[in-house]
């Protein structure tokens, strides 16, 4: 009861005061002239990055050292994390021990399976459209992580290790993903440009297809490290809570 | 007024909306956590078809795509709850 | 006034009104396993329905692309119609084995089996 | 009665902001504690991107509906700044891998302390501080 | 017409506030969890109403997928209920 009081008393406060503020909060109908630069010079215009999609071009073209660094810090988070969970190679073997069981109904099982294909296939469309529709790197890295999470939730985390993803193979994808970022950013340097310039570097068109240049490379090492970098946090995270017990020497 | 697309749409409007506030009751009441995790389903699926009918009203490709997904993800929760309400640890 | 867009407008408006009858049962019904049955008609009822109907409205309107939204609100009727039923079965499974539902059943199958 | 629903939505995003930042520094579980922060977060990235917006009716995603120039200036004319869409996208994927930092040590404080609540936490460093153990 | 979409934003707004509130004073947190599903819902719309397609499909993954699990994960290796 306590709570709901406290509820409408925030309620209350809330109405009055936007009764209040309506009266000078600015009707905003035009767009600041940055966001217009953007939306006209996306596609078209002189300092294009080839792709109709202003967002993605924003992210990886105009402010790329910007997400680059974004990127160092997911890069870093994942890291503290494993480094906070850190075993030794023993104990790392004793983590994997264990058998693939089913925890819920067999119908969910089934099903889950079908999903796992879709969530795949979505999130591989998902980043590799990102240049043309919505989407992009982060979002299908976010989306694929969701996968290995499905299979931990039903079939237990061993079922994943016993099919060869384990937390050393999703640190070597994610590498692989970094280091493909960082070469794509480089790669302009030595053909003399500037670091991360995306045209006339990267061909803008192959086959008909509008790549966007640079963008669809970024997107898809993204993908690969957002995803790998998710499963191998949230494998590490699965590992039950009394063989870490027995690591640390907590009795409880 | 010609009966068009709009009309459809504005009529599908308060529909979704006031069932979205009524599993929002349903969520903030609900005794037990089976209860309210079946609500959050519900609403999810709720709001990805509501996603879709808006997609048709702003005229726009580009919006589907987050119809596609939260019908995906709502999945999710419902097997880690189920999980931890079981067994009380997931995945080992 | 085509067929597609006949259809797909009584779909649509049928699926909101399933869905609003779904939601009035969550509200009301007594307990968990009461609530499961209303909860089937806001998700097949008020989400599949609905979402193969603006499948059927898109393939009759007149805007760019729409052969993509058509698709996509397809597939997503599709993946609702399998994990709806999934994500209830979970949770059904979950709330009979910790027995968190108070609920006086006259018989119950599922805990005599497994004696 | 647009701009008092318009204000309304400020407000109360504005109000939710609050009650995080209240439950950020009352709350003493540090799991509630996440969860405030994560809501924090999240309603900032809102209030980025409704800066970005724009009270018009016909308003579409800032994505080229087509390539041909003819569409362009109807597009200007009506899409949302990408601005703020770009520099919220990248914050929630960085946001969610530093909510898993955060999350990994609550975890390492259970197993070390045996409790997640700040206080006893707090109460524990201090007499290991003390020299008591 | 631009009041319509407004309606809903307000709507889904105040559903955000409602839950968020609900979720920080609840005691249970496996409730938390459930409520802050909800909130993570509700901001998904609000995204989509403010043509940010690109965030929708980054937010609705993480915020009501893996931050869920991340939550649960946690709960189930430390405790369910908030000692006050």
């Amino acid at each position: 009861m306590k709570r709901l009081a406290g509820l409408i008393i925030v309620l209350l406060i809330v109405l009055t005061v936007s009764c209040y503020v309506s009266r000078m909060v600015p009707p905003q109908k035009n767009l600041h002239p940055l966001g217009e630069f953007y939306l006209q010079n996306s596609y078209f215009g002189r300092y294009s990055a080839k792709s109709p999609e202003a967002v993605t071009s924003i992210v990886w073209d105009y402010r790329g050292v910007d997400t680059l660094f974004e990127t160092a810090v997911f890069f870093l988070a994942i890291i503290g994390s494993l480094t906070l969970f850190r075993l030794n190679k023993g104990q790392a073997e004793e983590a994997k021990r264990g058998e693939p069981k089913l925890e819920l109904p067999g119908p969910v099982a089934t099903v889950t399976k079908v999903t796992v294909a879709m969530i795949l296939a979505v999130s591989a469309s998902i980043a590799l459209h990102g240049q043309l529709t919505p989407g992009g790197g982060f979002q299908g890295g976010s989306a694929l992580a969701v996968a290995p999470l499905l299979i931990i939730a039903v079939y237990t985390k061993y079922a994943l290790e016993k099919n060869g993803l384990d937390k050393t193979r999703a640190i070597i994808i994610r590498s692989i993903g970094l280091l493909g970022i960082a070469l794509t950013a480089l790669v302009p340097l030595l053909l003399g440009g500037y670091i991360m310039q995306n045209q006339p570097i990267f061909p803008a068109k192959a086959l008909g297809v509008p790549l966007g240049g640079s963008l669809v490379f970024y997107n898809f090492f993204e993908y690969l490290a957002v995803g790998a970098g998710f499963t191998a946090v949230f494998l590490l995270l699965s590992i039950p809570e009394e063989k870490f017990r027995k690591f640390l020497g907590v009795r409880r | 007024m010609q009966f068009g697309i709009l009309t459809v749409v504005e009529i599908a409007f308060p529909l979704y909306l006031a069932a979205f506030v009524i599993y929002a009751l349903r969520a903030v009441r609900g005794p037990t956590v089976p209860d309210m995790i079946l609500a959050v389903d519900c609403m999810s699926f709720d709001i990805a078809a509501f996603m879709a009918i808006l997609a048709l009203y702003f005229r726009s490709t580009y919006l589907i795509g987050g119809a596609v997904t939260l019908a995906l993800w709502a999945y999710l929760l419902d097997l880690y709850v189920a999980n931890h309400l079981a067994r009380g640890e997931v995945g080992a | 006034m085509s067929v597609a867009f006949l259809l797909g407008a009584f779909l649509v408006v049928l699926g909101g009104i399933c869905d609003l009858f779904g939601a009035i049962g969550l509200l009301k019904f007594p307990n968990f396993y009461v609530r499961l049955h209303a909860a089937t008609v806001g998700t097949i009822g008020g989400a599949v329905v609905p979402l193969f109907g603006v499948s059927m409205l898109a393939l009759g309107a007149g805007f760019p692309h729409r052969y993509a939204v058509a698709g996509a609100s397809f597939i997503t009727g599709v993946i609702v119609l399998l994990v709806a039923p999934a994500g209830a079965t979970a949770l059904a499974y979950a709330a009979h084995r910790s027995g968190v539902v108070e609920w006086k059943p006259k018989v119950d199958h599922l805990r005599e089996a497994r004696k | 009665m647009i701009l008092l629903l318009w204000s309304f939505t400020l407000i109360s995003l504005l109000a939710t902001l609050v009650i995080s930042v209240y439950g950020i520094v009352a709350k003493p579980n540090l799991v509630k504690k996440l969860i405030a922060l994560t809501i924090f977060g999240d309603t900032a990235n809102v209030l980025m991107v409704l800066l970005g917006y724009r009270l018009i009716y016909p308003v579409v995603p800032p994505i080229l509906p087509s390539l041909s120039k003819t569409a362009l200036g109807e597009f200007v004319k009506t899409a949302v700044d990408p601005l703020p869409q770009a520099l919220v996208l990248t914050a929630v994927v960085i946001g969610m891998a530093v909510n898993v930092l955060i999350a990994f040590a609550i975890v390492q404080v259970h197993r070390l302390y045996g409790t997640v609540d700040a206080r006893k936490v707090g109460e524990m460093l201090a007499a290991f501080g003390r020299g008591e153990k | 017409m631009i009041a319509v979409h407004l309606a809903i934003l307000s709507i889904t707004a105040l559903i955000g506030l409602v839950f968020s509130y609900l979720a920080i004073t609840e005691r249970d947190l496996l409730k938390a969890v459930a409520y802050s599903a909800v909130q993570a819902i509700a901001y998904a719309i609000i995204f989509y109403l403010l043509m940010a397609p690109d965030i929708v499909l980054a937010y609705v993954a993480i915020a009501v997928g893996i931050y869920s699990a991340l939550l649960i994960f946690v709960i189930g290796k430390t405790g369910r209920y908030e000692v006050v």
